[in-house]
């Protein structure tokens, strides 16, 4: 689908809990299809601090009921003005942005590793993959079980396993203390990422070490996103990248990190 | 509909609304969005006779009713713009301005020449206040004799319409002005953005790589519309104001100021058609004040 | 509750936060709402040595994220303050600084010298850099040259402590702080008001009686850290920040660029009470931070 | 009672028509005295336009439930802000601020002539001034009868004239079109007028005439509201004086307009 702005009726606001929401957002037109990995921009309307748009995730598509849903998590003004959006008032949205996660041609093993509110990232794809009939196992990691939320959705398409680090769920520590990548790693094909940057190196030097095929979705601050305002780079071996337009999905081979 | 076409040197403007530098890539990016012919003109991105990669990460801070960048000037140079971008533009039917920067006068001049060669490009915006590169950039726009000597310079060189861009970081804006014009500049906009800082309290970091770097956005309107005020007073060839519009009403704000056209730059993030809304919005504004022109409104401001 | 006791010259400041000349009035207009003693210090009213009923009105404009004055100094003179103010403030328990304007050098000297009698005023602010007055003003403050004569000339009729109040309106503030630390200054204050300009499309006419006047509040706080910044790696006496602080954060962001207090300016049209607000939240920073002083941070970017 | 700055309650929001309404506010603590004549100023959060407060005259109070309402005419982003307020929520109020109406310390005849939002500034003035056993007349101009709102509430402090430029309700015209400003004026001892400029000029040129004691409440673009900014001037026979702490209310002897 090109790239538009489109005023979406909310139809709900899903409470998680304290600090995460779900909105679903519905379109007036058809949707056409939105690739998992793209994102979307959306604007804070009665906001005196906030000026930008702020990105986020398209969480997944309903292309019968044309909606759109997007996770948030809350951490400063934009995100909790959203968390606040009344069902039937509109959002001011510009989607689908950037490009999209690669998806395997044949079968194989894959593994998610989602942290924060990366995992916002990983659920269409979770879904695609499931649906190509993939074998797809996602990991997750929290500071605490409260703020492991959704992991019923994400059951639906594939094996979930958690940590926290501070052991009130699933394994005790960061996800790369999981079995699944400490000691299993090999077991997979691909390896798809997306959560806070420490998280991601640590996923990306695990996967470079054995060679795996591994895709990690960057966050950044931008302007515009749509690639005019060249904010939001990252330095990869052909250069800066937005991660906008070139992005957000970067292969691990391209990225300049040191890891 | 009013009569919104307005002249810029030789220029001649369907409607007197342009893209900002910076802020509407080559125009190709918002074809999704809009037909890029309807407006007055665009200015594509800085650029530099050499490749930049520009600054590091991070280069944009927000900040109450505006942003700091500090890009740089990332471009992948003149050469590559005249045979990799100009033939995508030639579909576009209006005036497509070429912003020129450079570190030292041979760079300016070097670049302009490569751009005085193209056909569909009938001027360029001489970017002497850019804030956020090392040597050059706004050095260059912030004392008389520096604008005299990179204008005149460029000027022997570039055959068209050339627009020179002042920095708001100064002083005397209408004593720059006088030069630039003096010097052979056929036009003049401003402003480019103000330098300014953004720090993290958390981290004790400053937001940007490059610690400081240039605000726009609504926040500096009322500095811009002052200095747009102040150089139509000390200029007679024509303005293209900026900074800080928003929509229609802030556009007819800088028209009163004195601007015969305006560049719409920031506001282009928040949403890529809003320079069509300013376009209808300043036609109905025309209408409603029984304009026939929007020559008739422009320096209108009653003092 | 860490140490918030900072030094400027000789003045002992109980806590680094003071209030900005034009928006505190004399102090009094707040006993309904907060214990004055409580903060740092007041800077009170733009005073001259003659009475100045200031400019016509309409005086103010509201912008995005600011406003602009042109109030124009208006106040009763200096032998007013001196016989019909003064003794009320001596309730306080603050250091009082009164800010010192004028068209003339000598009016400068003549205001100075009458406030330079009074006890419990410890310093003075000379303000050279206000946009709203006619003559003088600003205009001082634009050139290293009238920044040597006006402040040197007061120097030796004031002798308690003297802040110099720069205008941002300049090409190189750091030069320009370095004129006034030679010429005398015992520590800089900045910025003050930004010249800027609001239109009313609709009536075209300047929404201003006197067409520009000064910007302040959060719009220019990105201007305002760069140039403290910037003359905090120019000069070596303490700088008082101020420009657009709404808040404990924006606050710690002045200290961390180089400045060693800061003044509330606009915020306390918003909330009368909010710089005690803004003492709590240093204090609650330098806790969480484990500092034990705000000296600490004072310059303590990291770049 | 003193200045001071609270979080009000919304108890009601009354919409009068489309573009009227009227704020009930209750304060914690109890109300102390507030005068007629005296305003408020009210912060507009969750607007990314507006930055300054937003003045207001008390409209009414109610001290046995420590409540002030405030009608409010919208014109602009803060009083359409303003104006959907929830019923629950708070709004960040300096008040009571400002002089206040002189009332006769005798029995008299008095005529309060209101147009516009200036009406807002003369019901607690009626109320008060019918409460201390005056003859009241209240005289209100408007575009239309649309325009006219809450006249039953007047109708209680006196008797109630009306004027629409439209002619849809009262005498066709301006304020100064009716026969009690036109041939009546001379009956009355006092008049207070509160509304569009142009207005008030024709109603102090009037009273000024027939040497009738008259005053005025002004209005003026603010920025603080309690006398520090010194932005909010109108100009008089002693110079320069404060609208929001030596007004809003003069005396048509001491401003300098040209009537
Ligand atoms: C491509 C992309 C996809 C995203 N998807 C999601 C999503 O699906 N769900 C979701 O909840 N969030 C997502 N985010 C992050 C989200 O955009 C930010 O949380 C949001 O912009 C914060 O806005 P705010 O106004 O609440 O916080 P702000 O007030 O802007 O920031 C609060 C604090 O957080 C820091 N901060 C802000 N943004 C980021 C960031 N991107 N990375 C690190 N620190 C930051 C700021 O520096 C500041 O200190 C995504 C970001 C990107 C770039
Ligand atoms: C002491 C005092 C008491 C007031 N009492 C009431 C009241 O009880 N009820 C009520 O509805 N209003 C009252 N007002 C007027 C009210 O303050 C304004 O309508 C309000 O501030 C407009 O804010 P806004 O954001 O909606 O409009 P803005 O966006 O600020 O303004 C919209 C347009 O109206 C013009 N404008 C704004 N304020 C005024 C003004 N005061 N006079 C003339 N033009 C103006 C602006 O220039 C602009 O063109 C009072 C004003 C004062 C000073
Ligand atoms: C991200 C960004 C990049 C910019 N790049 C350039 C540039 O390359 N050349 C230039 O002359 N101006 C550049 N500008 C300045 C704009 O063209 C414009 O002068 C300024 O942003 C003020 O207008 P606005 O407030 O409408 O954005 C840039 C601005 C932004 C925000
Ligand atoms: C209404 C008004 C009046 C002012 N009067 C003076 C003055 O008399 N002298 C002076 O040095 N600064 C004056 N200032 C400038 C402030 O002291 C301060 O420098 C400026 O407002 C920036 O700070 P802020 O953004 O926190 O308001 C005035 C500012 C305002 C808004
Ligand atoms: S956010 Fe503007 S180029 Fe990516
Ligand atoms: S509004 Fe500030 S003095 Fe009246």
């Amino acid at each position: 689908m090109r790239k538009t702005v489109q005023h979406l009726k909310v139809i709900a606001n899903l409470r998680l809990n304290d600090d995460h929401h779900i909105l679903v957002l519905q379109s007036a037109d058809k949707l056409e299809q939105i690739h998992p990995g793209q994102f979307a921009n959306l604007l804070v309307e009665n906001s005196s601090t906030v000026f930008l748009r702020r990105p986020f995730s398209i969480y997944s598509v309903d292309y019968a009921q044309n909606t759109i849903s997007i996770y948030i998590k809350i951490i400063g003004e934009g995100t909790r003005a959203l968390s606040k959006a009344v069902v039937g008032s509109e959002i001011d949205t510009m989607f689908p942005l950037g490009n999209k996660f690669t998806l395997p041609t044949e079968k194989e093993k894959v593994l998610l590793v989602g942290g924060g509110s990366g995992v916002a990232s990983l659920k269409s794809l979770a879904q695609s993959l499931h649906e190509k009939s993939n074998e797809v196992a996602i990991l997750i990691g929290a500071r605490s079980s409260k703020d492991l939320v959704e992991l019923d959705e994400f059951s639906k398409y594939g094996t979930v396993y958690t940590t926290t680090e501070d052991g009130t769920q699933g394994v005790k520590g960061y996800v790369t203390n999981h079995p699944v990548l400490e000691l299993e790693l090999s077991t997979f094909q691909r390896v798809y990422s997306c959560g806070p940057e420490p998280m991601m190196k640590a996923v990306a030097k695990k996967a470079k070490e054995k060679s795996i095929f591994c895709e990690l979705s960057l966050e950044n601050t931008m302007a515009c996103g749509f690639g005019v305002c060249l904010c939001c780079i990252t330095t990869t071996i052909d250069g800066h990248k937005c991660v906008c337009t070139e992005g957000p999905v970067f292969n691990i081979n391209i990225l300049k990190w040191e890891i | 509909m009013g009569d919104l076409t307005v002249s810029i040197h030789n220029l001649k403007l369907k409607n007197p609304v342009l893209t900002a530098s910076g802020t509407f890539g080559y125009g190709l990016e918002y074809d999704d969005f809009m037909d890029v012919s309807l407006l007055g003109g665009i200015v594509v991105k800085g650029t530099t006779i050499h490749p930049r990669q520009g600054n590091d990460y991070p280069r944009m801070a927000e900040t109450a009713s505006g942003m700091l960048n500090s890009v740089g000037l990332q471009n992948k140079g003149a050469k590559y713009f005249a045979t990799d971008i100009y033939p995508n533009l030639l579909k576009y039917d209006t005036n497509i301005l070429v912003n020129v920067s450079g570190s030292t006068i041979e760079e300016y001049i070097a670049c302009a020449e490569i751009i005085n060669e193209l056909d569909h490009i009938p001027g360029i915006e001489l970017n002497i206040s850019c804030p956020n590169v090392k040597e050059g950039g706004m050095a260059f726009g912030t004392s008389c004799a520096s604008i005299e000597a990179v204008v005149s310079a460029v000027r022997k060189v570039y055959h068209k319409t050339m627009v020179v861009k002042l920095s708001p970081n100064v002083t005397d804006i209408g004593e720059l002005a006088r030069s630039a014009e003096a010097s052979g500049a056929d036009s003049l906009s401003l402003i480019n953005t103000l330098m300014a800082m953004a720090i993290d309290a958390e981290r004790r970091k400053p937001i940007l790589s490059t610690i400081t770097g240039g605000l726009s956005g609504p926040a500096v309107k009322p500095i811009a519309l002052r200095q747009v005020w102040e150089v139509a007073k000390s200029v007679k060839v024509p303005i293209i104001g900026m900074g800080g519009i928003m929509n229609a009403t802030d556009a007819i704000e800088f028209f009163l100021a004195g601007a015969s056209a305006i560049q719409v730059g920031t506001a282009n993030y928040l949403d890529p058609m809003i320079t069509l809304k300013i376009i209808d919005g300043i036609d109905d504004y025309l209408n409603r004040h029984k304009f026939s022109s929007i020559n008739d409104i422009i320096g209108g401001l009653q003092v």
